[in-house]
């Protein structure tokens, strides 16, 4: 479904890598590895279409993806290290704004049931939660993207506990297996088997 | 001591009832008995006619709002170097009192502006100060509302009121510093009265029935803040 | 597409009103300046009447233009705006949404508010009809302007002063026309031509600048 | 401890240097507010000339004001804040320093340019001194004022608003000695007198203010 | 050396912990565990002084804290979520400036050679480092804080990559040999034995 095609990514005066290309199907997981500043945030930028690449294209099924835009943007999620979630709004707040947004329909139940998916009380303003739970608030729109083809995750793992990882780990695992792709970055072990990963150097 | 005794909002409680219903009862009394002589004993005003009888509302209720804010400083300033609940409760609890007079002194002085200066509003210097005593106040209030936890709220707002009372001093010599259209001070205690003497009284009588009624006020209002508290 | 509009409205207006003041704070600063003015310049009614309507004109703009720098820089910093890039809706329809929702918070207000300065300032009875409209019309070209100049200067160094160069311009005619019809108005000349001109310029500005404040986006968030 | 004050001034200076515009945001808000005037209310030199000193002092009053809801904002919400309460030195200390450093940046600037706006609005030669003077002995009593708002109101939801609420009331005694001592040399009074008593208040300020920010902080960081 | 008397924390109305008391000796590691939201950065917040505890004391010394205020200040290193770290300034800038505030005296060489531990760059601001890098620019603090004896580190771990969390543990373990006294959470296995585990129910 996803296609990257001799990417080149330059950032500060620096190349981050090159001659990058690989394709992704349904049902498949990419994890990206690398050290600290070795390009996995940028390479997912450029793959849902935030960052252009110096050189090389991203397709979706075939077509460039710079052309799709919005047609494309509603096939994919893409959570950062930056969690877009509002202080001043309750979890439940955020998160159907979020959908909405999106364009992913969900209903209050359905929202409601999310957050309880990760343990998040709905009726605290996201600033007064710690930091793992604001992580949580942005991770829990995960549960009801399950119609979304193309999930990029940048360390979706870090602030969550054991039992927050296991559920995430449970969540991406499920929409695997219904057809989805994931491309995600991680620097801990995510505890369950990538089909792929891409090593950056 | 007994002064220490009643710091504490459990004990301060009952005899802040007490208080309360003593001084309600006391400014009903003396505001029937101001407004008695203020609209019946006291003679019509050779220049400004039957509008000059504001004056029974418009002085005292000036002379509160700057009183209180000066009684809400000094609690709050034992509020930060004692850090005694009772004292942040007591200048929360005063603060609205004193909005409330501050804008009946603005809103019976702008009424008696229309007649007796053709405006309802002049940008003269007491007039002025005593809106910026408004937005003082409002502050203060506006300040302890957007703080969740009260303690915070109490000792935050306590350093307003602190540093904000350097104001009141200007509003009350403002009329001397400039020369101003607003009327300067008649009644003090080094000469004798400028006014006749019925009014005087009247006007006295009204402003303690004020003092009272805010005293009241403020009771009531702060045993709510300690019932709220669960204190 | 409507469904975002309507939702990126309530989510703004709803953000204003948990941070409560912010609502407020347009207006406040409106009334603040309007007051302040008397406090230096002195209380002679006549000069105040005749400086009046350029005051109050320039209290609007400056209020209008100080929430600009939050417009998107909040949305910025904590990753919304990329989200917003990547949502369903096209970016102009989200563009033009977060400007109505400025206004909305930081313009309309003042519309409502204008008499009571008015009064504040001796204007004529017959003049506030024309201030409080001269308002309605000028204020929302303000803000879509203003949001124009927000998203070009989103995350540069200076974003502050640079705002306010690249604003500044363009808000000036809509303070001459705004401020000229009170003034002619008051001069016994009507002043509808200014209002005509006014009118105007929210028809361009309400057909162009979302789409110019959507390519800006696009090149800030690069 | 000095070597703390010194490094929080080199700190903030440096910041407001990386980010360019801030030095000039203050600055150039200073100049634009003066300069719209003349564009509201028509250019009639008498009437300009009667407002100039009123206008002056207000435009610089708003513009420190503006400049302080960032004064504590991006170090409280980066943990710098945090920090400086657990640093080697006392807090009044370092409340004081950036209290300085904020005047140097926002304040020290508009005595600079000053005489340039006075020349637009065609005050006489002799008054380009006691305006400078009196910005000079008044911007610092700003910042030091102000600072205590911007740490009462950190991290609170409406802080914009609730700053300026709580600010300006305070701000207010100094702009009309401020825009007076200006008037009385105008009158060809003096105005003496006015700048004695902003220089009282210099003093009152700087001696009572920084504790009064510390407490502030310790009371917001809780 | 630091000592925590029945300790109890109220947060949003609810209680985090109670009845909470330990001591901790030179060379002593204590690592607080827990489930998101359960307090741990609270817990650190009440022992460095951020927050008051709503019973009990912390004592330093046999003293307690509230009394000590930048006595006891110049005794610790705090690090928490919040990095307390400019991206308007580069790294070398701002460990300069974080030591001079913590009144730790620290040459221009050696702030250089702390730089070079975590492998960042001195002269680029850190609004352009990747998210690990500006991590590893508020760690470096810890490498020219040898002489503080108490270290309380929330997630020092988070956002490292493998290196990155070796030379840290590395810089641990050196702290605790020399005597120094160190509070650290994490959800991470941090790889090395913490002397003591607390765990936030
Ligand atoms: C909004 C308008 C006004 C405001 C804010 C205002 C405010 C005040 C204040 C603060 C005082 C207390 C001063 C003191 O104790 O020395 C006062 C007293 C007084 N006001 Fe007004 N005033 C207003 C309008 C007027 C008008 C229109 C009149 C009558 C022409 C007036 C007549 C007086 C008099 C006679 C006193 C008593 C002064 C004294 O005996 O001490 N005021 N006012
Ligand atoms: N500023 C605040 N105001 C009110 N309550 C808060 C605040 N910060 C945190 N809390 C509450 O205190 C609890 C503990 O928060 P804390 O940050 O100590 O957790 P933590 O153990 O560090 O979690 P994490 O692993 O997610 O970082 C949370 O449940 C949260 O709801
Ligand atoms: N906004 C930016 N401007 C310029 N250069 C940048 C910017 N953001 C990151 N870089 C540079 O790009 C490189 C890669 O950054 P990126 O964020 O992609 O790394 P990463 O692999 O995600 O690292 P981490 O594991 O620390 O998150 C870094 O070396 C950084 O210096
Ligand atoms: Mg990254
Ligand atoms: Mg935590």
């Amino acid at each position: 479904m996803l296609e990257a095609a001799d990417l080149r990514c330059e950032r500060g005066g620096r190349v981050l890598f090159e001659r990058l290309s690989f394709r992704l199907g349904a049902g498949e997981f990419l994890r990206v590895s690398g050290a600290n500043g070795s390009g996995k945030t940028s390479l997912l930028r450029v793959l849902c279409g935030l960052l252009t690449p110096s050189r090389g294209s991203v397709r979706w099924k075939g077509e460039p993806v710079a052309a799709l835009r919005e047609e494309y943007a509603r096939q994919l999620v893409y959570l950062g290290h930056a969690p877009a979630v509002k202080g001043d709004l309750t979890a439940e707040e955020n998160l159907s704004i979020a959908c909405t947004l999106a364009g992913v329909a969900a209903s209050r139940d359905a929202v409601k049931s999310a957050l309880a998916r990760f343990a998040l009380p709905d009726d605290v303003p996201v600033r007064r939660l710690s930091q793992g739970q604001r992580r949580r608030a942005a991770l829990a729109r995960l549960a009801l993207s399950g119609g979304v083809p193309l999930w990029l995750l940048d360390e979706p793992f870090a602030a969550l506990d054991a039992e927050g990882i296991e559920r995430l780990g449970a969540l991406l695992s499920g929409h695997a297996e219904k057809g989805g792709a994931i491309v995600f970055t991680t620097h801990q072990d995510p505890g369950f088997a990538a089909t792929r990963t891409l090593e950056l150097a | 001591m007994k002064w220490f005794w009643y710091a504490s909002p459990q004990t301060f409680y009952p005899l802040a009832g007490r208080i309360a219903r003593w001084s309600a009862l006391g400014a009903a009394v003396l505001a029937v008995c101001g407004l008695y002589i203020g609209f019946f004993v006291a003679p019509t005003d050779a220049q400004q006619g039957e509008a000059y009888r504001i004056i029974f509302i418009h002085v005292p209720a000036a002379w509160m709002s700057m009183f209180i804010y000066v009684v809400m400083a000094v609690w709050s300033a034992l509020c930060l170097a004692l850090n005694t609940r009772l004292s942040g409760m007591m200048a929360a609890a005063l603060a609205p009192t004193g909005a409330l007079f501050t804008f009946i002194a603005l809103w019976t002085g702008s009424l008696w502006g229309k007649p007796t200066w053709g405006t309802y509003w002049v940008w003269d210097a007491r007039l002025t100060s005593e809106l910026i005593l408004l937005f003082l106040y409002l502050g203060f209030i506006a300040l302890r509302a957007s703080i969740d936890d009260p303690r915070r709220a109490d000792r935050a707002a306590a350093v307003l009121a602190v540093v904000g009372v350097v104001n009141v001093p200007i509003i009350y010599y403002s009329v001397q510093w400039w020369n101003t259209l607003h009327q300067g001070a008649s009644v003090s205690l080094t000469r004798a009265p400028s006014m006749a003497a019925t009014m005087l009284t009247g006007m006295l009588v009204m402003a303690l029935a004020f003092w009272l009624y805010a005293i009241a006020v403020s009771m009531v209002r702060v045993r709510c803040i300690i019932r709220e508290r669960g204190e | 597409m409507l469904a975002a509009a309507r939702c990126v409205v309530y989510r703004d207006l709803l953000l204003a009103l948990r941070r409560r003041g912010d609502v407020a704070v347009a207006l406040l600063f409106f009334v603040i300046v309007a007051s302040l003015f008397p406090l230096g310049i002195g209380a002679e009614p006549n000069l105040l009447r005749s400086i009046a309507p350029g005051v109050i004109w320039v209290a609007a703009l400056l209020s209008s233009m100080l929430s600009l720098g939050r417009l998107f820089a909040a949305d910025y910093d904590d990753g919304t705006l990329e989200q917003m890039l990547l949502g369903a809706a096209p970016l102009g329809v989200v563009a033009a949404a977060k400007a109505f929702a400025h206004w909305l918070v930081a313009g309309l207000p003042l519309v409502a508010i204008a008499p009571l300065i008015a009064l504040q300032y001796d204007l004529g009875a017959g003049l506030w009809g024309i201030l409080a409209l001269s308002l309605l019309v000028g204020t929302p070209v303000l803000s879509l302007l203003g949001a124009v100049g927000a998203a070009l200067t989103l995350g540069l160094r200076g974003g502050g002063v640079l705002l306010s160069l690249l604003v500044l311009p363009l808000y000036v005619p809509v303070l001459i026309m705004g401020a000229g019809a009170v003034e002619m108005a008051a001069a016994g000349l009507g002043g509808g031509g200014q209002l005509l001109v006014l009118g105007a310029m929210l028809v361009l500005a309400a057909a162009f600048a979302p789409w110019a404040i959507a390519a800006a986006l696009r090149i800030s968030l690069e």
